[in-house]
């Protein structure tokens, strides 16, 4: 006999008795609420008097309309471009503070700062200093280029979203720059200077060696970011340009209507923002795998 | 291929001074080893050499050309480093390639130098795969391989053999040093294992506490170490302390010895002599050998048996003494022994 | 790197300006009125006479924020440890699939559960309360601290426990005695990432908070949703500020850079 | 179900229940959780340092519960009730509300009932139905209140102009002069956003200047089954319609969508900087506590706008059903309706009184019109002059609906099927 | 002590079999070492005696008890980490007394077995520093002090020296080897360097592939290995096919050579035949000795110069040949040679 039957059940069981607090609040709250507000979209509301269960009138209706595709698409633009921009400052700045400059010491305090603080204080940010009525504007007034703030180049406020890129390009830099840094120390630089023995340029080792070592961190800090700027509700609400909304305000739009059943239509509304999160990460990452195997690690 | 001259170079980490100040000579297309314990300053060196790292003062000289200002991607070494640094994320062949595709040299021209050094380090079954899938040894060949297509007029290897067993290890050290004969490659490698030094090398610079403390072909060091330190760090395993009676006597604890005479030390000093355990013959006592100078009598202490060779020591006069012989018969612990050892194989040093 | 001080830093100027006056109207670059020329006239409080008293809550704000962030950390300290120990240890049917599951979070935007948690929440009679929040915030957490925590697991190697084992230890005194003590930069920096993760929700503080319970993002969005800033709003944003540079100063004194990002290796 | 609390909610309102045993109860209730719109730093400083310790005084700890919108706590009561949490159950005791908020708890039965007339305060309220002034205190946007709610604060609907940037003689009047202003001035006046309430009315103000038949604000005091959507369409049209025309001339409207500001500080910071030259909110007092805050430019002054349909009406403090502390939700709700309370409210927030001054005192009723800020640019005759009431809640959310859809949405659909298939779903 | 015995263990990881089927049985009080390379399963071994895996199948049983259900704190069996596992927050002292600190004991036979045990590896002045200010042989000597303290019946020890320099390794043997004697616990080892195990054990079991290859005294498996992985994993290097002429004679390409006969053989079987490199006299072919068996004359092909000894290959009849001999004089590359071996040292292993 090996170890007796008994004993190997308990170890079992001990296992996933320690996997179990997580696994209860992730799957009955987490899976709970993602259940829950999939029901509803599916037209399950018996408290709002409402239950045609299961029916994709909800999901009808909105992927039915214009403005949902808009609101998809100006979602998936801010999403995309702030998350593309700060994934290049935030490589960018790894790679300079893997080396040694003059002041690093501070630079790497203060870097980290807009990680530290809540988007909120980005986007009050983003208002003093980038509205029609902002700092900004106050000086270019006084150097005499506008007369008045309606001549100020719109940035907050309107659908090309420089003021949301802005909050969360800034908040997510140190986000990125610091994955990614850790990772590179993980990974050290005797491939970088191996590769310089070998007769690479800086270039070179940078494309060739580096970059691909640091994709583990590049990745997940992007999937991070993105997925929380197609969620991100504060910023597009606050500094957005109005109709149309990203979707998380549409659907906190809907949420607050007076008109009840729309909440259904609102559910449906976070639905669709999981789906396409889910989609989009889910391709990123199937592509990164297929990457992840030609390259060799598994 | 080229030379490397070390001029009083010295480096300091901060306040730490990691080598205090080294001269170093090595001839163009010699095999040298660094040899030294642990955190003496090899791996430093070595990197100075290479130009990762700027000496604090003194200077390198490629050829008596000062190389201060050569980058690194310009000095055309070589390094295979400690832990091989394999690019993880490259088969093979890219890694082999990496420094010929860098230099954007002919595709027709890297596939024939990799056909070539693949043969050499017989790794052409293994050709797509990547490093985290493959052994030890074959990681290191990598590493060799992609170091040596590039055709480097200096080669450094840094512990190259440290991981390896003992079965592999040998194969890999005879596998460089004719690779290396064969190219003629000025070659530089760090070990802490003196064996390994021995082996390898045309000339072994033993580095103590950042300073070089004897630099000299193998067997020189073997023989004629010119500290107990340096002995003691070749194996060396019975050093005494003793005082010369004459230019070729001198008494030890565990009697008088005939020693070969050594220039600059005189009747009176104090010396310590060193029997090298594989000098010493020894006998049962029925069998001594009659008329033989340096018979010591003793009585075996321990024993121990290592397949090819078995050691005794053997108590003497208060002192213990190690001896070592091939394994042909074995001696009994308690068996009372003669030990006998020629002149010329007892090495005095000044203390 | 001055460019990127001065987009970091940049910002906070005209933001101290701002909580120091009185009236600021455009184009001025600075205040017509200070606030201290006003405070002796006005019969409410000003700026930061608002921002410091207890009507602004903000007080409450910041023990709520600091203590929700706490006990969320202990709490998922203390369940993700043995959970992440076993991710990084053991192999099991189902793991694959079981640490798909614990990234969702992830990739799920609070928003699109934020409502559904609620109406659970109010059935279970915990919306509004500390206790729902606080479970609330256990679910964007629990995938960082997770993550960091069996990176360091797997760094740590399994010979010390089981050496201890070896040596006689039961289970709790290996955890206390040697995993826990060899664990700690990695336990600070996640404990660290958690806190600062908790601190900065505010979806799910918003819908779940039900504006019984306020912490430092909820108020300053309140302040601040329709877009302007006037001198009580530039204070409180300040304020919501300090225990971020708070934070900085910990965890530049504490962990390592390395430590810190350990979860997002792979 | 707490039968205590039962018990009590029938007592009290059978009025078999003496105010004494209600102040008892409140005071083993210890706390009372209000639930107001918190956007206000006056309010707030208000509630916490003059009612706050009022309450204590009787022995009720203050709970206020500052939300960011009024339908949070709705939302979260018809929430509770649904999940099974009865009479003395739940965790809102008294919500700030009007309008449509209020309809919604009606419709669902959610409130504790008939409770203001039975206040000891109450007499300073006008119940008396035969008197047209006591419309306000009976009927909240056309629906009867039923007692189900008290009077709190007095609103009007009042525009500030800054007196700097635009010239007396340009201060437009009426909606064809604020046209006509705009087309010289393109982007310089905005209204809040609809659902905003502040938006609303203003749409609503729009809407009355543009009744087809003339008949101003008379025909919207009818509930929309009464009026039927098709009329309502018809009377509304003209209204959008010039909402809908003036879009490009409002602030960011040369861009296409013009910004419109999601809450009344927001619109605040766009009048102090400048970018618009007009503020239109619910405010009597706006300009006055604007300038003492400093948040309203300093040439800022009161105008009449537009003539004849400036919406006056009150807002209102509700109890809900299931209340988990009735008595003290009582108790604040009578103390609410004191004259010191509406004295110190309108020196602190220059909110108006909710209560009635004719019923007061000489001395109290002195007291009341001395706390008032007074007005810039305008006497209050030139108000009263120009009050309309308000919608019927019913037609409120038709007419937001409508304007979401035609306005912001930019729908194709005439304004008769918008309305007709918004009047359909809230008739859900 | 205790007495060991695994009985047809067999251990598989999901689809990979680890050890295929392995019994041994080790005395009371003997030292074993698990000889095999690299992945060969030594370490899945230890580990299911001490408890930290379960067999797939098969039983552990100590003193002939099965310990399946035992748990890892109840073996008391003590294991020594390949890289020590020192608990690095903790001082030596601490460390040592983990065992004891966990079990509760009294302060006071605490103190009393810790001032014991430190003085056994010299560690006292050491007490008060933490793992990282130790050097490797000290770490050493706390990994092994931590373990014996608490009197463990069985004592494990996985590869404890790979990570150490040459010198350093010789005297960690020299003292486990005594430690253990004097104390008598049972004892298994593993490591991949024949040397080590030859040196340490009382018997050594060579693990091929999870399979028991050969279990036997260390001069049996260096003078009888059962085939010729074993003998090649041993060291020899000089292996040749053969055919046997008759009992006592065989002949190899390089010529006839007399052999001992051995039971089993017959006439005209195919055998290999095993010369050991330092079981072969060389003589430069002048001093070539008279009447003599089993001469093979060659010419020197190759040095390798060790320090202590020199290695020569010698090509004799289309074979290499490789002969080791103590360093005491020197032969050159091309020389002519004549090699002579004793019957009684050319092992015959049947093909
Ligand atoms: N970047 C550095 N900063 C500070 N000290 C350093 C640095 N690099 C090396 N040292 C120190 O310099 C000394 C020599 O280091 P080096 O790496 O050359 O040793 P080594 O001889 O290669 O040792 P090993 O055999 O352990 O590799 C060591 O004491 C080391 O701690
Ligand atoms: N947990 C495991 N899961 C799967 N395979 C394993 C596991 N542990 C060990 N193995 C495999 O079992 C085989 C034997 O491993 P083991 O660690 O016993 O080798 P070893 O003889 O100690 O080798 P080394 O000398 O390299 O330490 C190896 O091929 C190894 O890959
Ligand atoms: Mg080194
Ligand atoms: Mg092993």
């Amino acid at each position: 006999m090996a170890r007796s039957q008994e004993s190997a059940l308990r170890e079992k069981l001990w296992l996933w008795l320690q996997l179990s607090p997580v696994l209860l609040i992730l799957a009955v709250l987490f899976g709970g609420a993602l259940v829950l507000a999939v029901v509803q979209s599916l037209g399950f509301a018996p408290w709002f008097g409402v239950n045609t269960f299961p029916s994709f009138q909800y999901f009808g209706a909105l992927w039915g309309s214009a403005s949902f595709w808009e609101s998809l698409w100006l979602t998936l633009y801010y999403a995309t471009v702030s998350t593309v921009i700060a994934l290049a400052m935030g490589i960018a700045l790894a790679l300079a503070l893997v080396r040694t400059f003059p002041g690093k010491q501070l630079y790497k305090y203060i870097y980290k700062l807009p990680l530290m603080i809540p988007y909120t204080v980005g986007i009050a940010l983003a208002v003093i200093m980038l509205g029609n009525g902002g700092m900004v504007s106050r000086l270019a007034a006084f150097f005499g280029f506008i007369s008045d703030p309606s001549q100020f180049p719109q940035i907050l406020k309107t659908h090309a979203g420089w003021g949301i890129i802005a909050v969360y390009v800034w908040k997510q830099v140190p986000f990125i720059t610091l994955a990614i840094y850790a990772v590179m120390l993980g990974v050290g630089r005797e491939t970088e200077e191996a590769a310089a023995i070998l007769g690479a340029n800086r270039w070179q080792i940078l494309s060739q060696v580096t970059l691909p070592q640091i994709m583990p961190g590049v990745v997940s800090s992007t999937l991070i970011c993105f997925a929380f700027n197609v969620g991100a509700f504060e910023a597009p609400f606050i500094l957005g340009g109005g109709f149309p909304d990203t979707l998380p305000v549409v659907a906190w739009r809907y949420f607050n209507d007076a008109d009840y059943t729309l909440q259904l239509q609102g559910m449906a509304t976070v639905v669709s923002i999981a789906l396409v999160a889910g989609i989009i990460l889910f391709t990123y990452l199937a592509i990164y795998r297929r990457f992840e195997r030609k390259i060799g690690r598994n | 291929m080229t030379e490397v001259r070390l001029n009083a170079v010295q480096k300091r980490f901060g306040a730490f001074t990691a080598i205090e100040s080294i001269d170093l000579d090595i001839k163009s297309g010699e095999l040298v080893a660094l040899l030294g314990p642990s955190g003496c300053g090899k791996t430093t060196t070595l990197r100075m050499i290479a130009g990762l790292e700027a000496p604090t003062s003194g200077e390198v000289l490629f050829d008596g050309k000062d190389v201060s200002d050569v980058a690194v991607q310009k000095r055309n070494v070589g390094m295979v480093f400690q832990r091989y640094a394999l690019f993880p994320h490259m088969t093979v062949e890219k890694n082999v390639t990496f420094g010929l595709d860098v230099r954007g040299l002919p595709k027709q021209e890297i596939n024939e130098r990799l056909e070539e050094i693949l043969d050499v380090v017989q790794l052409n079954q293994f050709r797509k795969r990547f490093p985290a899938q493959l052994s030890g040894g074959q990681m290191q060949r990598v590493a060799i391989a992609r170091t040596l297509i590039t055709k480097p007029s200096v080669l450094m290897m840094d512990e190259p053999l440290a991981n390896l067993d003992t079965k592999l290890r040998g194969e890999m050290r005879r596998f460089i040093r004719e690779l290396q004969k064969r190219l003629g490659i000025t070659t530089i490698f760090v070990t802490h294992d003196q064996v390994e030094a021995m082996e390898l090398a045309d000339r072994v610079a033993v580095i103590f506490n950042g300073k070089l403390a004897q630099f000299g072909a193998p067997q020189e060091l073997y023989q004629q170490p010119n500290s107990t330190e340096v002995a003691d760090f070749m194996g060396a395993s019975n050093i005494f302390s003793a005082r010369l009676l004459a230019a070729d006597r001198a008494e030890a604890s565990f009697g008088i010895i005939e020693i070969t005479p050594q220039a600059g030390l005189t009747t009176g000093a104090d010396v310590h002599v060193m029997l090298r355990s594989e000098g010493i013959d020894l006998y049962p006592q029925a069998e001594a050998p009659q008329g033989t100078q340096n018979l010591i009598s003793g009585q075996i202490k321990a024993r121990e048996f290592f397949g090819a060779s078995v050691q005794y020591v053997v108590s003497a006069g208060g002192a213990d003494i190690t001896v070592a012989e091939q394994s042909r018969r074995l001696l009994d612990v308690g068996q009372p022994v003669i030990l006998s050892v020629q002149p010329d194989r007892v090495w005095t040093i000044a203390r | 790197m001055i460019l990127i001080v001065g987009f970091i830093l940049g910002p906070f100027l005209p933001l101290i300006i701002q909580s120091l006056a009185f009236r600021w109207a455009w184009p001025d670059l600075l205040p017509s009125t200070w606030w201290m020329d006003q405070r002796e006239i006005s019969k409410l409080p000003l700026a930061w006479d608002y921002v410091l008293s207890p009507y602004s809550r903000i007080l409450e704000a910041t023990i709520n924020t600091v203590l929700i962030g706490s006990i969320v950390t202990v709490i998922c300290l203390a369940i993700c440890l043995p959970a992440a120990r076993v991710l990084a240890r053991e192999s099991f049917r189902g793991k694959s699939a079981f640490e798909f599951f614990l990234s969702l979070p992830l990739i799920v935007p609070e928003a699109a559960i934020g409502i559904a948690l609620l109406m659970i929440f109010i059935r279970m009679g915990i919306a509004g309360s500390y206790v729902g929040i606080i479970i609330a915030h256990l679910i964007p957490t629990i995938p960082y601290m997770i993550r960091m925590l069996t990176a360091v697991y797997q760094g740590l190697g399994k010979d010390f426990e089981e050496q201890a084992m070896i040596l006689g230890a039961s289970r709790w005194q290996v955890m206390r005695l040697v995993t826990l003590p060899m664990l700690l930069p990695g336990v600070v920096a996640g404990a660290l990432f958690t806190f600062l993760v908790s601190t900065n929700i505010f979806l799910l503080t918003f819908f779940l908070g039900q504006g019984k319970i306020i912490t430092l993002p909820t108020l300053l969005f309140s302040k601040i949703a329709g877009g302007t800033l006037d001198a009580s709003a530039a204070g409180i944003t300040l304020v919501v500020t300090l225990p971020g540079v708070v934070l900085l100063i910990i965890s530049e004194r504490f962990i390592k850079e390395e430590a810190f990002g350990k979860g997002f290796g792979n | 179900q707490d039968p205590a609390a039962t018990e009590f909610r029938k007592g009290f309102l059978a009025g078999s229940l003496d105010w004494s045993a209600v102040a008892e109860r409140a005071k083993s209730e210890g706390t009372v959780n209000l639930y107001y719109w918190g956007g206000s730093d006056p309010l707030n400083v208000w509630m916490d340092s003059i009612v706050a310790p009022a309450m204590a005084e009787l022995g009720v700890t203050l709970n206020p519960v500052r939300i960011t919108g009024t339908k949070d706590a709705v939302d979260l009561v018809l929430a509770e009730l649904g999940s099974g949490k009865m009479v003395g159950e739940g965790s809102v005791d008294a919500i700030w509300l009007n309008g449509e908020n209020f309809s919604t708890l009606k419709k669902q039965d959610a409130l504790f009932g008939a409770f203001a007339p039975l206040l000891p305060n109450a007499k300073n309220i006008e119940w008396d139905e035969t008197d047209p002034r006591s419309l306000l205190n009976l009927r909240d946007f056309g629906v009867l209140t039923g007692g189900a709610e008290v009077p709190w604060s007095g609103e009007q609907y009042v525009c500030a102009v800054n007196a700097d940037r635009v010239s007396a003689e340009d201060v437009p009047h009426s909606f064809d002069g604020l046209q006509t202003y705009l087309e010289a001035n393109p982007g310089k006046f905005i209204y809040v956003k609809p659902p905003h309430y502040i938006g609303n009315t203003f749409v609503q103000e729009a809407v009355y200047a543009h009744n087809p038949d003339g008949t101003g604000a008379a025909p919207f005091q009818q509930s929309l089954d009464e009026l039927g959507a098709a009329e309502l369409a018809r009377l509304i049209a003209p209204g959008l319609e010039y909402l809908k025309n003036i879009e490009p001339l409002l602030l960011g409207g040369d861009s296409g969508t013009p910004r419109y500001p999601e809450d009344s500080n927001a619109l605040d910071g766009l009048f102090l900087n400048g970018e618009v030259n007009f503020n239109c909110k619910f405010g009597l007092y706006a300009v006055a506590t604007g300038l003492s805050q400093g948040t309203y430019p300093e040439a800022a002054q009161e105008f009449v706008f537009p003539e004849g349909n400036m919406i006056k009406n009150k807002n209102y403090l509700a109890i809900p059903a299931n209340a988990p502390n009735p008595g003290a939700a009582l108790v604040l709700a009578d103390y609410m309706s004191t004259v010191e309370a509406q004295i110190s409210k309108l020196e602190f927030t220059g909110m108006p009184a909710g209560i009635d001054p004719w019923l007061l005192s000489d001395e109290d009723a002195a007291a009341l019109a001395a706390a008032s800020p007074g007005h810039t640019g305008l006497q209050a005759a030139d108000l009263d002059a120009n009050i309309a009431p308000d919608t019927n809640a019913t037609l409120v959310d038709v007419i937001e609906a409508t304007w979401l859809e035609y306005i912001e949405r930019d729908s194709t659909d005439s304004i008769e099927t918008i309305v007709t298939r918004a009047a359909e779903n809230l008739n859900q």
